[in-house]
């Protein structure tokens, strides 16, 4: 059974380079059926090894040894258990949603740039998969590297605006930054340990002094925070929506920002054993909640809002792994997915009505234009605000459950950014769907629904995050619901024997959800009445509403402190160390014997009298050296 | 007999060449010459058996020197390098036309003689001659065929690079007179005991050259205008072939022979190169001219070489090994494609350029893959053997590896922003009306794409093919 | 006659004729101090000569102990003259061309 | 004593023939023939083969060192003749006279490569310069001819009597004209050495660097190299220096424990002075041929190390130099003579008005500047092996290939100008069998580069 | 104080007083007279010391036929004291300091070597100087440098053609 794993990888692969090299010649209806039949045939695929991995366990197999030196060996190996397999699922899954919507989406490109833009989605699938499955951090790492590589060719699609290559860049470079802290951290592996697969990893950890630990889950932290875009390198993520719309609903929403959790919930035994890494962990995850939902606030720009929401959704989830809620991270996830996926693509139908305007500012009355978006996205915002008994709900509550467990004061934060959320997610639909229509009047002439391509997959999304939380019910509301929990219970066992799981009692949940839902719909119902008679003014915003909108002046404090300084020295290197300092000193040396050749020349006067007194000075001098035992004195003494 | 062969088919063909007048003919020629000494290569590493890959005759008795060659794991493979290489580059240059192109392929050929001696002699003095040898063809041919500053740039090139090896003859002399047996062979040098400060200064000797060679920041200076003057079929073999000279001898001459004296200097030239890496680095990034960058991040990746080479750990000397192949295949293409873009667009100052993605798709895409090399992405060859040289690093200091890891950002940034500049954004005037590469570079590119992704995807071969020279150092120690 | 005041006054002549090479500009003039200087050097190696034969005779009554020396003197005055004959001629043609003999004009050549 | 003898008939044969023959050229081929015929005899006095025995009464000894350097000698000289023959000839209206002349020094050579004493030593001094001051002269209208002639032989007349007071001082301390004598005491073995005695070794060690113009008492090299006639620099610098050199090792050969430990810091000195002065004043120079006095000095420089150690490393040393030294410079002259300008910019673009010549000149001068697969390598390699050997001083050899390092910046200007340089370089025509002798002088160099031993070996058997 | 001394004392005088004449004074003539004398004197020196051969032969040799060949040249040159050219007084001051040094340090070392001391010149007897012992000795032992001295005539006598020869 575990034989079909390869194809797993193997089908996006080949999608790729058909795609890829015969980009010119393939028609966009052919490229499309590639692109997304690829990924369809690698979901069946994993359907199958899901329920494989459900009846007979997880299984690791190795196709040959990538690389092997006589103090480690490195296997090319892939690991399908619980955790990957239900990665695999949301990943080719949704991914395969998004082919689909894609292929309407894209339809204006031209086909070369049609056969491009699937070649790098399928290769970005091909390396997720990679990333999932490999049972080692190598592997893993390869495939870290590689979703950074296409999302920086994704975010840069559109080659020819510079803006859009500059956020690609800047997408690499932070990544880079956390690739840095990873590898270290697999550097470290392979010095204590001779080894970088799990199952050696987590059986020898015994070997490892609680330093190595702290330190390795550190690095491999910094490492997920450059991938899941948490403070202090998320700047990117924002910028990344300069992609294609179904680029941001798959990678920077659904799944390659989720590699990060992917990676700490798989080395959750590391962590468990590291606590001072996972209050890091819990604290930084609940601060970029908090920051990202303030600056989401006030955001014009649809993707961006959805960007910064998304910024802050994977801070819920760091939350849920720093304290512990393993289970409830990748619940999370998975429903993010849904209804995050969900939402880009919404907004993306709605861009693809206005003729790419996406200033929030001036939609608005869309409902009766776009009615199946309409409703879609509104289940979906109901779903990301954690209104019972959507599937955010569910998943939120279980993080916000354990966090109050570990430390109340986590809590009440959490909470307050979910109000956050259920805000500004309601300001968005009321501003994009409610009111009146503020467009121009050729673009009001134009608006229309989108294709079955783009309207299937948000069906089928709001059907799951509208039940998709139905696999993770909590304990209080029936015995052995969460289905979830006892699915994933293997990869997470030895930590919960450490750590423990405490449930809190039935009434103080109950009370929990109660008031956060209560509070949340107050919320809502003031968002929408506030936005939905919103009039279009040029008026700046002030005071700490344009410092929100400004970002904070993250990006601005960013190029101070370290850009601007890093340039300027290499322009000092590059114009005085190396002109002046180095390569002056070698020039100089040249120029010295020049100069000491003129002057020795003169020397060399002509005179012959000049000549032989010098000869006759030189005998001098040469007998004195001679008899060097003779002191000037004695020799004066000597003569006479 | 291998060797000997390799040697001299180069060397003979070469000899012809100079009389050679017709440009297509001798073109010919060399590609010929070229492609039948990778053959024999091949057959070298793959089919012949150990004892056929010695030779030995005596040469110079009265000085104890003998003419011996032998192609170990890490010769075989420098080898490969350079016999790869040549064919790869006459090919990819055979579009450019030279004046009395006789000499130039001549002395182009007469280098790849001495490249391969250096890599395959087992006596120092002949060592020294073929590292001569080497040097000699190369200053002709960048001061004839070079850019505008071409003359004073490679004669202090030359001299610089002469300084170093004129050095290293006085510590041969020296280890000569304190060999057991009083000769020059390398087996008699692993077996010379000296007392500590005489070990130090011939020590130093010895690196300085190699240091030059490398080069180890701060002995640099000469090797980004070397590469910005010559042609760069020249700059090609400098970069992709003949910087290999300097880390080759470090593990062939200097690792062994010291290793007191090495274990004794190695925290110092590590601080070195590492410092050099980030400088040089620092440097890329703001560069304008495509040759600088590539010189300059050349020296970054020498730097991380020469620090895995003295950290002392097997790991790090595996990745410094396949590392040097690699290194040498990217570096070729990327000056590949900086050699086509001069020609075609007649600038290197890539804020001139722009676009070039729209017109070119296919450099386009070979420009990326080659980019993504240089700055080690995993399924590329560099990736394994960065990956090996910092988990040596690590190994020795983990500090130094952090502080090299910079380095890696650093790299993504300038190479990003390289391939941004030529590639992306609207066109420009000057890339308006550009086509697309021609046959022949799209020929090469390939082939070198297939060896990188390829070596990035299997490197096992490459690493079983050095171990047996690995293990030997180590030993030696 | 002890022999040192022989080395004395030979030394004396010597540095004479040094001296007047050094102070001298007219070619001819120097050419004679160096004269000067192989006279000195005759007359030194005479007076080595019967030393060192003096010397001998002590424990040989008919040695010929000491001859080289004077032999050697005959010698340089061989090549003296045949340097004289040399010399002057090469002054006289420098003469014929530049009316001069005065070697501080001789700078043409230097650097 | 073959070539003694011969040599001087041989003088006065060309002598002779100047009177009766009118054609120079076959004055040339009469002198090539002598030599021919010198290099023969010397060959068969080298190898016990025919022999003139005359009773030296132990004044001169010819041991194989110095039989040997006779036919390099000879043979170098050959090579000069065959190819600046025409050159002589052009020179003045006294060829025969000339090659006389040349022949009186090959006289003198084969006195100083045999001599037991300081008399010899004086004598063959005396008939290796005193031709040379004419030859230096020989370009009689040309005021610098004539000032480079009085300059040497003034400063010449000068260094003869410091070496005679030496000799003198050394006879006054020994009683006998040859070094050492009185080093060690035949009764007990310790070393007695006398003042007046080292004092005269000085003073003829300082004569001796006069005539191999070593610093700081080179100073009549470059005005007289300059000066002189193209033609008799390049036979001045070449073959009588190496003489002056084989006399040099040969006179302070085993005795040096006599001078005690200064000798080794006095010489060192002198060394390093003669390196610096002779690289460093070169790089400047302008002029092709000044630099090559300068070039000459500074190759002195490497030979005297043959003195500092001296051991049998430096004997085999001194010969491949003189080799090596010799054969370089004869050709890079002959094609000097050739140019119409004698400055750097005078090469320009030789390379292609000439290519056979710039390639020769190209291997010439490389050889010179001891670039591997030329006999200077082999003859640079030998100095510092030798030294290294001896041990002590790695200081030297260092600092030695710092400025070996300099000194490829000024041979290599001329390939510069050669090869990489615009310009129309002319030259006096040149024919083929010029061409062939020097591209046969170069293969020479170039095999000697590649197998020292060829040399060597003849040394050994 | 015997007449040997009272002559070896006078002749020293004498020697380096007509030295220094030499080349202090200006007309180039009289420097070739006081070098004659000077010549003289060395003549009377080595008859002081028996060697009669040698006396002759200066005298013939240096104080005969160089002086007068110095003369000759002098005159057909017409050089006299005005034409004569003088070096600036720095240069004269320099040149008598390095020859002053030069001797004081001889000197010294003369005095230091030991060896020396005592050991006399043999005077008015000693039967080497006469001319019928030379010349055995150089017929005998020295007839090889003898000999070899010609080459170095002829030379000189090539040269003085070559050279002197007004073409």
């Amino acid at each position: 059974m575990s034989k079909l794993v390869y194809l797993v990888p193997l089908f996006p692969l080949l999608g790729f380079l058909i795609n890829g090299l015969g980009r010119r010649s393939l028609s966009k209806s052919l490229i499309s059926m590639i692109g997304s039949g690829s990924i369809l045939a690698s979901f069946v695929v994993s359907l199958i090894l899901f329920f494989d991995v459900k009846t007979n366990g997880g299984t690791v197999s190795t196709l040959f040894n990538f690389i092997k030196v006589d103090s480690f060996t490195v296997p090319f190996a892939f690991q399908v258990d619980q955790l990957s397999s239900i990665f695999l699922l949301i990943i080719t899954g949704i991914g395969f949603l998004i082919h689909l919507y894609s292929s309407a989406y894209m339809k204006e490109e031209e086909p070369q740039h049609y056969g491009r833009y699937f070649a790098y989605l399928n290769l970005f699938v091909f390396s997720m998969l990679l990333l999932v499955l490999g049972a080692n951090y190598v592997i893993m790492f390869i495939g870290w590297e590689g979703v950074g590589l296409c999302s920086y060719l994704l975010i840069g699609f559109w080659f020819k605006n510079n803006n859009y290559n500059y956020a690609a860049r800047k997408a690499f470079v932070m990544n880079r930054i956390g690739d840095l802290g990873f590898l270290l951290a697999v550097f470290w592996l392979l010095l204590k340990l001779g080894t970088a697969s799990y199952g050696d990893v987590f059986a020898n950890l015994s070997k490892l002094s609680s330093f190595d630990i702290t330190a390795i889950t550190t690095l491999l932290f910094v490492g997920a925070m450059g991938k899941s875009a948490q403070i202090p390198l998320y700047t990117w993520l924002p910028d990344a929506m300069a992609g294609p719309t179904p680029v941001s609903a798959l990678i920077h929403a659904a799944t390659m920002v989720t590699a990060g959790i992917y990676m700490i919930a798989r080395s959750n035994l590391l962590y468990t054993m590291a606590p001072a890494t996972q209050t890091l962990v819990a604290v930084i995850g609940l601060a970029t909640a908090i920051f990202a939902a303030t600056i989401a606030l006030k955001q014009n720009d649809i993707k961006k809002v959805l960007a910064y929401s998304t910024v802050s959704q994977l801070g819920y989830m760091f939350l849920g792994l720093g304290v512990g809620a393993y289970t409830g991270a990748v619940f999370h996830v998975m429903t993010h997915a849904f209804f995050k996926a969900l939402l880009f693509l919404g907004a993306g139908s709605v861009i693809h009505a206005m003729h790419h305007e996406q200033d929030i500012r001036k939609m608005g009355g869309l409902k009766k234009y776009l009615p199946i978006t309409h409703i879609t996205f509104f289940l979906a915002c109901l779903a990301i605000a954690g209104i019972p008994p959507f599937s955010g709900f569910f998943s939120k509550d279980e993080i916000l459950a354990a966090a109050f467990a570990k430390n109340p004061v986590y809590y009440f934060i959490g909470v307050g950014g979910s109000l956050l959320t259920a805000f500004y997610m309601f300001r968005l639909y009321a501003l994009t769907f409610l009111g009146k229509f503020r467009g121009t009047l050729e673009q009001e002439h134009h608006v229309h629904e989108s294709p079955w391509q783009m309207t299937l997959p948000l069906i089928i999304l709001a059907v799951l995050s509208v039940v998709g939380g139905f696999i993770g019910i909590p304990e209080v509301f029936a015995e052995n619901a969460h289905s979830l929990e006892h699915f994933l219970a293997p990869i997470f066992a030895e930590s919960v024997k450490i750590a423990g799981l405490h449930h809190l009692e039935a009434s103080q949940e109950y009370l929990m959800m109660g008031g956060s839902t209560v509070a949340i719909i107050v919320v809502i119902f003031f968002a929408v009445k506030n936005y939905q008679t919103y009039q279009y003014n040029e008026k700046e915003n002030t005071g700490l509403s344009k410092v929100l909108e400004r970002k904070w002046y993250i990006d601005e404090m960013y190029d101070t402190i370290i850009v601007n300084p890093l340039n300027g020295l290499g322009g000092f290197f590059k114009n005085i160390v190396e002109k002046s300092g180095i390569d002056g000193f070698v020039n100089g040396v040249g120029k010295m014997v020049a100069y000491s050749s003129r002057q020795l020349r003169l020397l060399q006067s002509g005179q012959v009298g000049n000549y032989i007194l010098i000869m006759v000075l030189a005998i001098v001098v040469f007998v004195l050296v001679w008899f060097n035992d003779i002191s000037i004195m004695r020799f004066f003494s000597k003569i006479f | 007999m291998i060797p000997v062969l390799l040697i001299l088919i180069p060397l003979f063909t070469g000899l012809v060449a100079f009389f050679l007048k017709e440009s297509a003919s001798v073109k010919g020629w060399a590609l010929l010459s070229s492609v039948i000494s990778l053959l024999v290569v091949l057959a070298g590493v793959f089919f012949y058996p150990k004892h056929q890959l010695a030779f030995d005759i005596s040469w110079l008795p009265d000085l104890g020197s003998r003419f011996s060659l032998q192609m170990d794991g890490m010769g075989k493979m420098l080898c490969l390098l350079t016999a790869v290489s040549f064919p790869l580059i006459f090919v990819a240059t055979y579009r450019n036309t030279y004046k009395n192109a006789g000499s130039f392929y001549a002395l182009m050929l007469l280098t790849q003689a001495g490249l391969t001696g250096v890599f395959v002699a087992t006596d120092a003095l002949l060592f020294y001659f073929f590292w001569e040898l080497a040097l000699v063809p190369v200053y002709f041919l960048c001061s004839l065929w070079g850019g505008e500053k071409r003359i004073a740039v490679t004669f202090k090139f030359f001299i610089y690079t002469f300084i170093g090896s004129l050095l290293m003859l006085v510590g041969i002399l020296y280890l000569y007179f304190h060999t057991p047996d009083h000769s020059f062979a390398l087996q008699s040098f692993y077996h010379i005991q000296l007392d500590a400060k005489a070990e130090a200064c011939i020590f130093w000797l010895f690196f300085i050259a190699f240091a030059i060679k490398m080069p180890i920041f701060p002995f640099h200076t000469w090797q980004p205008d070397a590469y910005e003057q010559s042609p760069t079929a020249v700059t090609m073999v400098l970069s992709g072939i003949m910087v290999k000279m300097g880390i080759f001898a470090v593990i062939r001459w200097l690792l062994p022979v010291f290793p007191n004296a090495s274990l004794q200097f190695n925290n110092l030239i590590i601080i070195l190169s590492v410092t050099g890496m980030l400088y040089a680095s620092l440097i890329a990034i703001r560069q304008d001219d495509i040759k600088r960058l590539i010189a300059y991040s050349s020296i970054a990746h020498i730097g991380l070489m020469s620090a895995a080479m003295f950290a002392h750990n097997s790991t790090g000397l595996q990745g410094v090994m396949i590392q040097m192949f690699n290194h040498g295949i990217n570096v070729i293409g990327l000056w590949i494609i900086a050699d086509v873009i001069e020609q075609q667009l007649g600038t290197r100052k890539f804020s001139e350029l722009g676009g070039l993605a729209q017109k070119a798709p296919v450099l386009a895409i070979l420009l990326v893959i080659m980019a993504l090399a240089n700055i080690a992405l995993p399924l590329t060859n560099s990736f394994v053997g960065e990956f090996l040289m910092f988990t040596g690093l690590f190994q020795y200091n983990a500090w130094m590896a952090a502080v090299a890891g910079i380095s890696v950002i650093l790299a993504a940034v300038y190479t990003l922003n390289m391939v941004q500049k030529i590639l992306y954004g609207h066109t420009v005037i000057i890339t308006e009306k550009t086509s697309d590469i021609n046959r022949n570079v799209q020929f090469v590119l390939v082939v070198l794409v297939i060896i990188v992704l390829f070596l990035g995807m299997y490197p096992q071969p490459m690493i079983d093919l050095t171990k047996e020279s690995v293990s030997a150092v180590m030993v030696n120690r | 006659m002890p022999i040192q005041y022989y080395i004395y006054l030979c030394l004396t002549l010597f540095s004479i004729g040094i001296i007047g090479v050094l102070t001298r500009r007219n070619a001819i003039i120097v050419f004679m101090c160096v004269e000067l200087m192989l006279n000195a050097v005759n007359l030194l190696l005479v007076a080595f000569s019967k030393m060192h034969h003096g010397i001998a005779l002590v424990a040989d009554p008919n040695t010929t102990a000491g001859i080289e020396g004077q032999l050697f003197v005959f010698f340089i005055m061989v090549v003296a003259a045949a340097e004289v004959s040399v010399g002057l001629a090469i002054i006289v043609m420098m003469y014929r061309n530049t009316h001069s003999v005065d070697i501080n004009f001789l700078n043409r050549l230097k650097n | 004593m073959n070539a003694i003898i011969i040599s001087a008939l041989l003088g006065v044969v060309m002598m002779f023939s100047g009177i009766m023959i009118k054609n120079r050229s076959t004055i040339t081929n009469i002198a090539a023939a002598g030599l021919v015929l010198l290099l023969a005899a010397n060959l068969l006095n080298t190898y016990g083969g025919w022999v003139i025995q005359v009773n030296t009464h132990s004044l001169l000894n010819f041991e194989k060192f110095g039989l040997f350097f006779n036919s390099i000698a000879i043979g170098s000289t050959l090579l000069y003749v065959l190819l600046s023959g025409r050159d002589i000839e052009k020179t003045g209206l006294y060829t025969a006279e000339y090659y006389a002349l040349i022949f009186f020094v090959l006289c003198g050579v084969s006195i100083l490569s045999s001599f037991t004493g300081l008399l010899m030593l004086f004598i063959g001094i005396e008939i290796l310069s005193i031709p040379l001051y004419i030859l230096t002269g020989a370009d009689k209208r040309n005021l610098k001819s004539n000032e480079a002639s009085l300059k040497y032989f003034l400063m010449g007349a000068f260094s003869t009597g410091i070496m005679l007071m030496g000799i003198t001082l050394i006879y006054g301390a020994t009683g006998s004209f040859t070094l050492g004598h009185s080093a060690v005491l035949p009764s007990t073995g310790e070393i007695r050495t006398s003042f007046l005695e080292v004092a005269g070794m000085l003073l003829v060690f300082v004569s001796m660097c006069f005539k191999v113009s070593a610093a700081p008492f080179h100073f009549w090299t470059p005005d007289v190299y300059d000066g002189a006639p193209s033609v008799f620099t390049s036979f001045m610098s070449t073959i009588v220096k190496a003489a002056g050199f084989i006399a040099f090792v040969r006179l302070f050969d085993m005795h040096t424990e006599v001078l005690g430990p200064t000798w080794k810091l006095l010489l060192g000195f002198v060394i390093i002075a003669t390196l610096l002065i002779g690289n460093i004043t070169a790089v400047f120079q302008q002029s092709v041929k000044r630099m090559l006095a300068y070039s000459s000095i500074a190759q002195a420089g490497f030979m005297l190390f043959s003195l500092y150690s001296n051991n049998d490393l430096a004997k085999e040393g001194i010969l491949l130099y003189a080799v090596a030294y010799s054969l370089a410079t004869i050709g890079i002259f002959a094609i000097l003579i050739k140019m119409n300008d004698y400055t750097f910019d005078g090469f320009n673009g030789l390379a292609k008005s000439q290519p056979v010549l710039a390639f020769t000149n190209t291997v010439f001068l490389l050889s010179l500047a001891g670039i591997p697969l030329t006999a200077g390598f082999f003859a640079k390699y030998y100095m510092l092996a030798s030294v290294v050997k001896a041990g002590g001083s790695l200081w030297l050899v260092v600092v030695a290939v710092l400025f070996a390092a300099v000194s490829v910046y000024y041979y290599f200007r001329v390939i510069q100008a050669m090869y990489f340089k615009e310009g129309e370089a002319t030259t006096a025509p040149v024919g083929t069998s010029f061409k062939t002798i020097l591209v046969l002088l170069a293969g020479l160099i170039v095999l000697i580069g590649i197998f020292p031993s060829l040399v060597l070996y003849w040394f050994y058997f | 104080m015997g007449t040997i001394e009272v002559l070896f004392f006078f002749l020293t005088a004498l020697t380096i007083f007509s030295a220094i004449m030499v080349l202090v004074s200006k007309n180039p003539v009289h420097s070739v007279l006081w070098l004659i004398v000077v010549f003289f004197a060395i003549s009377g020196h080595y008859i002081l010391l028996n060697a009669q051969f040698l006396a002759i032969v200066n005298l013939i040799v240096y104080a005969g036929a160089i002086m007068v060949l110095f003369l000759f040249v002098i005159m057909l040159m017409n050089l006299n004291a005005e034409t004569e050219p003088q070096k600036h007084v720095w240069m004269k001051l320099a040149g008598a300091i390095s020859g002053g040094c030069f001797l004081m340090v001889l000197v010294s070392l003369v005095r230091q070597a030991g060896d020396m001391n005592g050991k006399m010149a043999m005077m008015k007897d000693g039967n080497i100087g006469l001319i019928k012992n030379l010349g055995k000795a150089l017929f005998s032992d020295y007839v090889v440098p003898f000999e070899i001295t010609s080459v170095l005539f002829l030379s000189a006598m090539v040269g003085a053609v070559v050279i002197g020869k007004k073409d």
